[in-house]
Order: structure tokens, then C-alpha cells, then sequence
């Protein structure tokens, strides 16, 4: 169920360029249920900035009752939330839309999971999840530079991961695509998250596998009201459009117009 | 007594306050976290006689206390409408506000003579005020002589009464509202958003694909209470208020400038409990400011 | 080279930033804070034949990202601006930019005749939007015709270059700017503010004494950005953009909608040093984006 | 001269319901030169509040360079302002206006302060000034109840000080003119921060007294600039109006209209 409540944050701490790991805790954790969800946040108790911003879940503890974001500080929004502090509270709408579905791969088989930048976070909790039901993960993950780099380690603890940078300035040169063309195509599904010249990139390389895209889309009410998310799809499905929010932000490959 | 009570032609509401046409798509999503019945009318989004697919993303960016949005009344048309989503509405005890848009004066009578007939639907709402299509919305609220003509039009099929959405990005906004009224109008609604745009700084590429939006939320506030104090004196049939209501003080401006009810559009987004809150709070308001009833508090303004 | 240069009809820029009208009086406080000789021009505060003592207090309104203002076109007078004011600016390198208000024709031309002849006035901004008086202002600013003909009365007399400021309180902005055009305006500065109001919300009273005011601050950026990007396909004379400008971005995104320089008003108040502060990260903000000069970006939205 | 600082919270607290003392630091502390000025503050970096907080400078230190004012979280600036913390910063305008002259008053003589509410504060700095310079201040200082009377130990330690509450909950009961009525009028000059209300019954009370009063008023650029805080004259003055930002708050009394 779709919740608001006033979470408190755990940690928050700087991982990266601008780059944060923000942790909260709230009774809110109970409802995630899918890696690929996403929470909309208040950044401010003020009337400026106004909209709340979409940020993914990178980790869910349901013990601790804890998850946590990775986020870009990067506009005024994101920036404001970059400065919360241990014990501040943060408005939390969530969670929101549906994640990556892992009842589509048998344990056994091998996933592949390609991520690029801030689109990375989500395949945290997805790979977690997938290693649990003893499916074998290989995570392909670009960056624009070395100094953007983050969880390379604990990436690496759940299996086989290639580090690609734009600049060559870390991993290898280049794009996630690059990497790809190289590994062997044994995996059952791919799940990725990044920009959308990224996901077009993948859908075209495995025409023929499965596999499931997180997108992105400037967001009104993030609840599926508002018609500002919403992309045109393909003959694939009968809807004329999907909505990001709700609908998505995890699509099934060839559905949504890239 | 219920204090909230607010009686408008077609519409016994318990309270004055409702979501925003287009702000609350035709109630589903937020009929997961509250109850419907809860709010005093829902004004669905715009429904045209033909499916519409809207403009081009994004559709949406943010600006200093307000938003722009270029949705392009994306809406599945009226016949999918009336069978989905009023039929649905149905199982609450809340009255419809229907929404009414298209490109022609014969779009609007097909969809009001239709949708008026909806058993829940007590009122419509003509959209002459719309700035993000082309053709139709705000072209029928900037002319006085067209938007009297329109609201004749569909007075004359329509099975409840009519409010018309006024649009702010006219010079005289009492001429308007006077033209509808002269038209027949049994209502008026205001405002509708105005007309704005944001750059993309980097790029100097306008943020919203349709080039424009219509600017709502806190930042339009000043411009939509001046509005309804103006029409208030210059009308006899009521107002229903909005532009920027996000708070409670907010909603008693609104009264207080004339309006008789109010409705809340943008603030949906920020904190989606806010209408159930607003009307919450309102009685505890009431005390505090010494009104009996919502009704006593309406127009104080002009009364001082 | 100057890479901030602008060249306008009667103004030699050496750089696009500079006060708007009624947001810094005639420089005397600001004086005291820094080098005026730093802005690009000076846009005083709006100046009538006779002394005005402008509207009762309160005169100004927080709003949401905002202000609203009423102050009633306070001034000494013609000749008490331009013995005191304008002799005393004569000692700073700026351009100065005259404001000139009335309730009549003759009252314009009366100002503009006398003002133009000053030394440092390099170019007339007529005012034909001031919300906040009951005569004269806005009533110009609403109807072409009579704008194009007060705007051919005040060419007619005016030994500077007529720039005409326009009100955003239109149904079409882009009228009353072409036809301000044919009057034989040399440019345009927009925007004036937008009518507004805003409540006590305890009592119901207005804040402002005059009941409604003018909305300035970032709030109306979305608006003011908006129409100088419209006005600046419509006419070919230049146009100084305003409204909500607070940021360097804010700079760039008004330049690149079409404005050839711009105006800072309500910022001041939050910042007294925005202005140098402005001109001081303009070049480094042309390098990051790659432009060389000012000009070379003016407009640019319009090419992409 | 006036400047514009980064200044910080050296120490904020509540002194009474929804009253903070807030103490800042920084060097334009050394530009203060009289009891009665006061500072413009912006109490959020965004921009929404927008305008600045007109605030009076309570006390004065400039050994440690720090400053302290006194307010009432009132609104929702203000409300903003009393959750600035140690260590925070806050944009500070001033120092500005003109304040209470003590020139006007001879070592030796008495002087009558006279504050109402949250009038009070800039006459705790020139009670100071005052005893510095061998006057004798008598306080008056009026208050809507018990809750929020504050300084009444600091204002005795400098002087005779009479606190009444509106509603009689300490001190005498009614105003401060119910006070002032019982008091010997052996006083040199007269110093007044309060509601209009209050400044006009004093210049009634003793209109042939040398008095000097702070006025308030909504305020735009508080530089004297924008034209938002004039006030009407008598025939006392040939100037048709003043600025309270610029040229008072402090004016002497029979010149404004009150
Ligand atoms: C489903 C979803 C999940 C996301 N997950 C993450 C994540 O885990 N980590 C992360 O760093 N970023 C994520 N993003 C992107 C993130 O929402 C934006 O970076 C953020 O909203 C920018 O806000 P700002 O205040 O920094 O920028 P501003 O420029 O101030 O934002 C202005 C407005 O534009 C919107 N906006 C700007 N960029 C984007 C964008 N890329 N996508 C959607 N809206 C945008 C903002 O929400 C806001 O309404 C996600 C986006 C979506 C849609
Ligand atoms: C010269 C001067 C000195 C002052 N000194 C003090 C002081 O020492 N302690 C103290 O508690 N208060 C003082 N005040 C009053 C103080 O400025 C207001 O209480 C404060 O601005 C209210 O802001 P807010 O955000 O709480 O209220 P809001 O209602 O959010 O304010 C909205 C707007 O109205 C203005 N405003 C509201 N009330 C007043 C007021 N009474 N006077 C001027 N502007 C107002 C605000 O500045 C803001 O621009 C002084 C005022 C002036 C003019
Ligand atoms: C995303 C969005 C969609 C809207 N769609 C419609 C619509 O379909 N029909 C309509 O009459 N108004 C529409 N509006 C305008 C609102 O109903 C309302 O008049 C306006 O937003 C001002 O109120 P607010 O400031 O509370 O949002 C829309 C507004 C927004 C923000
Ligand atoms: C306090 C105040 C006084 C103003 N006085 C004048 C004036 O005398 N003449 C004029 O043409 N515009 C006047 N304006 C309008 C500004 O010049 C400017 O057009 C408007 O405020 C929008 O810009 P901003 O958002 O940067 O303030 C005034 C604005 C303010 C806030
Ligand atoms: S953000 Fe409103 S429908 Fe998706
Ligand atoms: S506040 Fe601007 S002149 Fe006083």
C-alpha cells in the first residue's frame, strides 16, 4: 500500500562526486515489496522547491526497518536533501510503481544486470534478491568517471561486475554496450536502469531475450493521476501509453517507445 | 447542523472543498489512501468527445513555489469515461464535477449533453480556459461574445447546471465572467493556470515539450484571490475558488474573497492527503476565526 | 573587446544587468553599498510632473516566491528629480533610464519632454502598467490603440530613445507590443508586475492598504520568461526582460528567450549586491556555456 | 556602513513562550553605532520566504563581536529563524536606521524607557548605554501576560523597572500608561519601542517632553530604497513623509503621524 510518513534518517553520507547514500527508517519499509520501486520525497517543509523528487530504493531492511537511496546531488532539490542530518525527518511517499520482477528467472540461471550512473542503485537490491533465490548475477555498470564510481564493492560481493567509465578514467573505456559486446549472452533475463539511450542500446543487442527497463520520466503526482509520465508504446501491448509512475518505472523490453 | 454544508446549484455539498479538475485524474489512484466520500465533489479531469493522447513529455516542470504542466488533455473520451470511470465513481457518496473540453462549440455540447446524464455527475465544468491545446480551451475564455455563446450552447442540452473555468490570462476577468453569467452559467470556477515557461539554462531549450504550460500552485495564489474578489463583485451566481490552496489559510482566503467553495489542484502532488486534511481542519478554523459555518464565512472580505 | 557590451537604441551598455524601475529608488542608498558606475544602466524610480506621496501603508506582501507592492508611484516630482536626483547620478559612468508615469497624455509628455533633455538620460521607459494607481498606468498599457498613440505623443517630444514597459495583466501581450512598435517605440521593457491581492487570513482584511497590488519576485519568472520570449517574435525592436529575475540563470534563461538585456527588480531587496554579483559571474557563465558574448546569445531559444 | 554578512549562531534559546534570544558573531558587530538600530535578516536560502526579517539589535558586544536580538517566532520567517542552530549561518543586512540618541540626555538626569511586547528589546542596549553614561533609566515594559515576559532580571540590574501584563497574570495588571500614571515625571527625556497604539498615548501623555520613539512598519529593502515603509509627518517637519527604514525607526516624537 501507498503510504506517507515522516521517516528518520539514519545515515546520510557523501559515497561519491556528489554523489549520497541516505538511509531512513520508518514502519513505511513494511510495504516495499519489489527492487525497482521508488519513493517520492519532500526535500523541503517549505513551498520551494514545491514537487517531491522520485529517488529508487537501492536497499530494503525490513528488520531494521531501514532502506536506503543512493542519489545525485545535482539540481536544488537533491541538494537540500543532501544536507539532512542523523535524526531530521524526510517526507516519504511510498513505495511507488512496480520493480523488476524475479519470478522470471529459475534459480540456476544467470541474470544480467546493466546499469548507468545514478540508474545503478535499484540493481543493488535486485541482485541481493536474485543471489537469495540463488539466481547467478552479472552486473555491468557505467559511470561517467572514476570519481562517480560507488558500490563496486558491494557489487562484486554478489557476483561477476564490470566497471565501465565514459572517460577510461576507472574499469574499462567507454560504454556499458562495449562491455557487453564482449561477455557471452548465456544469461535468461537482463534487467537495466539508466539512461534511455542505454536501455534503446540493450533492447537492440538481445532482441530475443527478456528483459525489463526502469525508466524515467519528469514526475507530477508519482501515483499515476496526473498524466505527466506518461511514454507512447509499441504494438507490443494494447495500451496506447503507460504511465512511469504506476505503471512502470519497470517495463517489460519492447514496450515502451525508445 | 453539518457547518461544512455548502449548497450550490446542483450540488448539496457536505463540505467546500474538492480536488481540481486534471489533478486527480478521475479519483482512482487516490481512492487507494482515502475514502472518496470524504471530499465534498471531485471535479474529474477534462473529458473531449474523442480519446486524447495529450503532448508530447515532459509535461511537467517545476518553477519557484508552482509548477508548469502541458498534460494537453490527455483523457480516454467520453464514451470510455462515462462507462469506466463515472460507473466506478459510483459506489462513493461524493457528486461529480465534469470536466468539459474540446476543439469546437459542438465538442462541448456532445460531451456535456452526454456526461450530463451521468447519474452522479451533478454539475458540469467548461473548460474554456485550457492554455496547453492549440485549438479550443482557452481560445472560447478570452473573447467574452464566444464564451457567452458557448455557455448558452451547452445550457441548452445540459441536464444539470453549468459552471464555467475562467481563464486569468485575459486583461478583464469580470467581463469574462460576466458574459458566461449573461450566458446562463448557473457557476463560475477560477482560475485556471497561466500561462508561463521555463528554459533549460544549459541547453536554452524550453523544459516542457509543448514549448508552454499553464503555471500553478502557491505562486499563483496573489493573482487567482484577486481574481475571485474582483468576480465576486461583479457576479450574483457563486464562485468555486483555486489557484495555489495548500493550506488551510489558504482555503479560508479563498472564502473570504467570495469564493463559496474551493478547490485544491497542484497541492495533491505534494502531500496527496491534503484535500481529506483541509477539510479537517476546516471546523477547528472555523472556531478560531468565530464563524458558526462555512456559509457566514464566505465573503467576509467584501463585508468589512 | 567587451564580451558583455550591449548596444540598445540610446544606450551603450558595458554590460546587460542593471536595476528596474521602483526596486532602487534613484541609486542614492545603493551608492552607499558599491560602485554604481558597475551597472550596465539605471532604471529610476517612476517620475510624474508633480510630487506624489503614493498610497497608504502597508505598501508591500510576502507571497509565496513573491511580493506585492503598492506603492503608488511615490516620487518628488519632475523637477525635484531632475535637480536633485539626476544631477547628483551625473557623477557616476551609467546611462540612466527614466521612468515616466501620469495620469494623462500631457502628464507623459510634460516628463518625457523635460527628462529626455537631461544629461545622463539616455532613454525614456514609459510606464504605461503601473497597477497600483487608479488613473493613468495600466489603463494605457491594456488597449493598443491608446498605447500606440501615447507612445507616438511622448516619440514626439522625447530627445532620447522610447523604450515602452509593458503590463503582463493582457490577454495578448504581443498586441499591445507591435502595437507600441508602430507607435514608433525604439524597445520594450517587460514585465511590470502582475495584479494580486493577499488576505489577512484572521480578520479577512487585505494586507495591502490599496486592497490589491503588483506580484513581483521569482514567483512570475515562469510568466515574464513566457511573454518575452512571444514579444520576441512579434516585434523587431529590442527588448529588456524582467520579472523574478534572482539568479544567474535567471540571466541567461531571459537573454536567451529573446530579451537584449534585463532588468532586476524585488531581488534587490533580498540581496542589495545582486547586481554586481550578477554582472561579476556573467562571463564565466557565457564560458561554461560556451558563448562569447552577450549577444552572441540573445535569442537563442528562438534558433534551436 | 552597512554591509552584508555570513554571520554565526553563537547561541540560540527560547526565553519565554515563542520568544528566542538569538547571539550571532562576525565583524559587522563593529559597524553598530546606537541602541535602536536594527538588522535585516533572511531567514532561509531559498527563496521562498522571500523578503527579509526586519529585527532589532538588542544588545551589543564588541569585544567578542557578537550581537544578540530578541523575537518572537510569529510567523513563519520567524518560525524559520528560531531553528537556526550553533554554528548555522544566517545573512545578515545592517547594521541599519537610525537608534535612540543618548546625547540628548546628561549624566546625572533620569530617563523613562518605556517597551511594549516585543518592543522591548532595543531598549535593553540603550538602558546599558544610558547607565554607561551615569543616567538613571526608569523601565516600564508591558506584556500580554506571564508567559512572555522576558529580561526582567537584566532590566533591573540596570535600573527601577515596572512590568505589567495585560491580562494581570504578573506584575501590575493593564498597561503600561496604568503604570505611568502613578510615576513621577522627573525624567530628562523619554525612549519608546512598541505598538503605534502605545507610542501615541505616550507623546499624549507628555507632550512637553523630549521623547524619542521606534516605529514599525512592513518593509521592503529596509535601505530606504523601495518607498514601502513611509509614514506621514506633522507640520512638526517640513519633509512630507519619512522612511522608517532609513530614517527612523527612531524619530523624535510629535513628528510622525501617529
Ligand atoms: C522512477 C525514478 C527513479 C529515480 N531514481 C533515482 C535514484 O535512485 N537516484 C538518483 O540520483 N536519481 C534518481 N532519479 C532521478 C531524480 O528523480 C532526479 O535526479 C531528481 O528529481 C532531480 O531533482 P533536483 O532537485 O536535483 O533537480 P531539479 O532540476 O531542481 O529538478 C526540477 C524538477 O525536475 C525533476 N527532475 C529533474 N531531473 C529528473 C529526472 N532525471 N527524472 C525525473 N525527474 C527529474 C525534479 O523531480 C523536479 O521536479 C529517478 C527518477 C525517476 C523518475
Ligand atoms: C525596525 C523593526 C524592528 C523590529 N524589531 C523586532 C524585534 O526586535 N523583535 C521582534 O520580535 N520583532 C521585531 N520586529 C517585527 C518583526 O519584523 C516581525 O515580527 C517579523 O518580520 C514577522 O515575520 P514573520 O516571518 O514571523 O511573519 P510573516 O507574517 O510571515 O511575515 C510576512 C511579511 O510581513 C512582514 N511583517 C510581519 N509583521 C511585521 C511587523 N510587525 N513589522 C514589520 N514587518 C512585518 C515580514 O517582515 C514579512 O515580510 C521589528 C520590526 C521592525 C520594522
Ligand atoms: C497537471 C495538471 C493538469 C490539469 N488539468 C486540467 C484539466 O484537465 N482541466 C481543467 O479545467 N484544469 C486543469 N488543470 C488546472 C487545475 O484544475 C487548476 O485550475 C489549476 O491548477 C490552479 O489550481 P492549483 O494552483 O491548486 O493547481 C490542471 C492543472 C494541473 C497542475
Ligand atoms: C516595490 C516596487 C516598486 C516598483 N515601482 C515601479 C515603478 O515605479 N515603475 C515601474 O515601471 N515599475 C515598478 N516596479 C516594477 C518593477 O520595475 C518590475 O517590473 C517588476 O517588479 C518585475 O520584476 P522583479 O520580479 O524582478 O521585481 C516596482 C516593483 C516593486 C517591487
Ligand atoms: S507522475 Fe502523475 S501520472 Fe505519473
Ligand atoms: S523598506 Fe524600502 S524604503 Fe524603507
Amino acid at each position: 500500500m501507498i503510504r506517507q510518513e515522516q521517516m528518520e534518517v539514519v545515515q546520510q553520507r557523501s559515497i561519491a562526486t556528489n554523489i549520497f547514500e541516505l538511509t531512513l527508517t520508518g514502519s513505511l519499509v513494511l510495504d516495499m515489496k519489489q527492487p525497482g520501486q521508488f519513493v517520492h520525497l519532500r526535500v523541503s517543509d517549505q513551498m520551494e522547491p514545491l514537487l517531491r523528487r522520485p529517488i529508487s530504493i537501492s536497499t530494503i531492511n525490513k528488520e531494521t526497518l531501514e532502506f536506503t537511496m543512493i542519489y545525485r546531488a545535482d539540481g536544488r532539490g537533491t541538494a537540500l536533501l543532501s544536507e539532512k542530518k542523523q535524526g531530521d525527518q524526510v517526507d516519504v511517499l511510498g513505495p511507488l510503481g512496480n520493480g523488476f520482477p524475479i519470478d522470471k528467472i529459475e534459480a540456476g540461471q544467470k541474470a544480467l544486470l546493466v546499469g548507468g550512473g545514478i540508474g545503478v542503485p535499484p540493481l543493488y537490491e535486485l541482485s541481493k534478491k536474485l543471489v537469495e533465490k540463488g539466481v547467478q548475477p552479472i552486473h555491468v555498470l557505467g559511470f561517467q568517471s572514476e570519481s562517480v564510481v560507488f558500490y563496486e564493492k558491494q557489487f562484486i560481493e554478489l557476483g561477476d561486475t564490470h566497471i565501465v567509465t565514459a572517460d577510461g578514467s576507472y574499469g574499462s573505456a567507454g560504454f556499458v554496450t562495449n562491455v557487453l559486446e564482449t561477455l557471452q549472452d548465456d544469461f535468461a533475463v537482463y534487467y537495466s536502469c539508466g539512461p534511455t539511450q542505454m536501455l534503446a542500446a540493450l533492447e537492440k543487442m538481445y532482441p530475443e531475450k527478456e528483459g525489463y527497463l526502469s525508466f524515467e520520466q519528469r514526475m507530477g503526482c508519482g501515483i499515476g493521476a496526473c498524466f505527466a509520465c506518461v511514454c507512447d508504446t509499441t504494438e507490443k501491448i494494447e495500451a496506447d501509453y503507460v504511465k512511469v509512475c504506476s505503471d512502470g518505472p519497470v517495463f517489460p523490453s519492447g514496450v515502451v517507445q525508445v | 447542523m453539518n457547518r461544512l454544508a455548502t449548497q450550490l446549484p446542483g450540488l448539496s455539498l457536505k463540505n467546500p472543498i474538492m480536488p481540481a479538475s486534471g489533478c486527480f485524474g478521475f479519483g482512482k489512484e487516490y481512492a487507494k489512501l482515502y475514502d472518496l466520500s470524504k471530499l465534498g465533489a471531485i471535479m474529474i479531469k477534462a473529458t473531449t468527445p474523442e480519446t486524447r493522447l495529450g503532448n508530447p513529455t515532459p509535461r511537467v516542470a517545476e518553477t519557484p513555489a508552482g509548477m508548469l504542466n502541458a498534460i494537453g488533455l490527455q483523457n480516454p473520451g467520453l464514451n470510455k469515461v462515462m462507462e469506466n470511470e463515472l460507473t466506478w465513481l459510483e459506489q462513493y457518496e461524493v457528486p461529480i464535477i465534469a470536466n468539459v473540453a474540446g476543439y469546437t462549440t459542438e465538442d462541448y455540447v456532445t460531451v456535456a449533453e452526454a456526461i450530463s446524464k451521468a447519474p452522479n455527475v451533478h454539475a458540469l465544468e467548461l473548460n474554456i480556459s485550457c492554455p496547453n491545446v492549440k485549438q479550443g480551451g482557452i481560445t472560447f475564455g478570452t473573447d467574452p461574445l464566444i464564451a457567452e455563446e458557448l455557455t448558452k450552447a451547452v445550457k441548452a442540452v445540459s441536464s444539470v447546471p453549468v459552471y464555467v473555468k475562467l481563464s486569468p490570462n485575459v486583461t478583464d476577468i469580470g467581463e469574462i465572467a460576466k458574459a458566461v453569467e449573461a450566458g446562463g452559467a448557473d457557476g463560475i470556477t477560477m482560475i485556471n493556470t497561466l500561462l508561463g515557461m521555463r528554459l533549460d539554462t544549459k541547453t536554452g531549450r524550453p523544459v516542457i515539450a509543448n514549448v508552454t504550460g499553464g503555471l500553478s500552485g502557491p505562486a499563483i495564489k496573489p493573482v487567482a484571490l484577486r481574481m475571485v474578489y474582483d468576480v465576486a463583485k461583479q457576479v450574483s451566481i457563486p464562485i468555486i475558488g483555486m489557484g495555489g490552496i495548500a493550506t488551510i489559510d489558504d482555503v479560508i482566503d479563498f472564502l473570504s474573497a467570495g469564493a463559496s467553495a474551493v478547490a485544491v489542484g497542484t497541492a495533491n502532488f505534494v502531500d496527496p492527503f491534503v484535500c481529506p486534511k483541509l477539510i479537517e481542519k476546516l471546523p477547528e478554523k472555523l472556531d478560531e476565526l468565530g464563524f458558526e459555518t462555512v456559509t457566514d464565512l464566505v465573503g467576509r472580505s467584501h463585508r468589512l
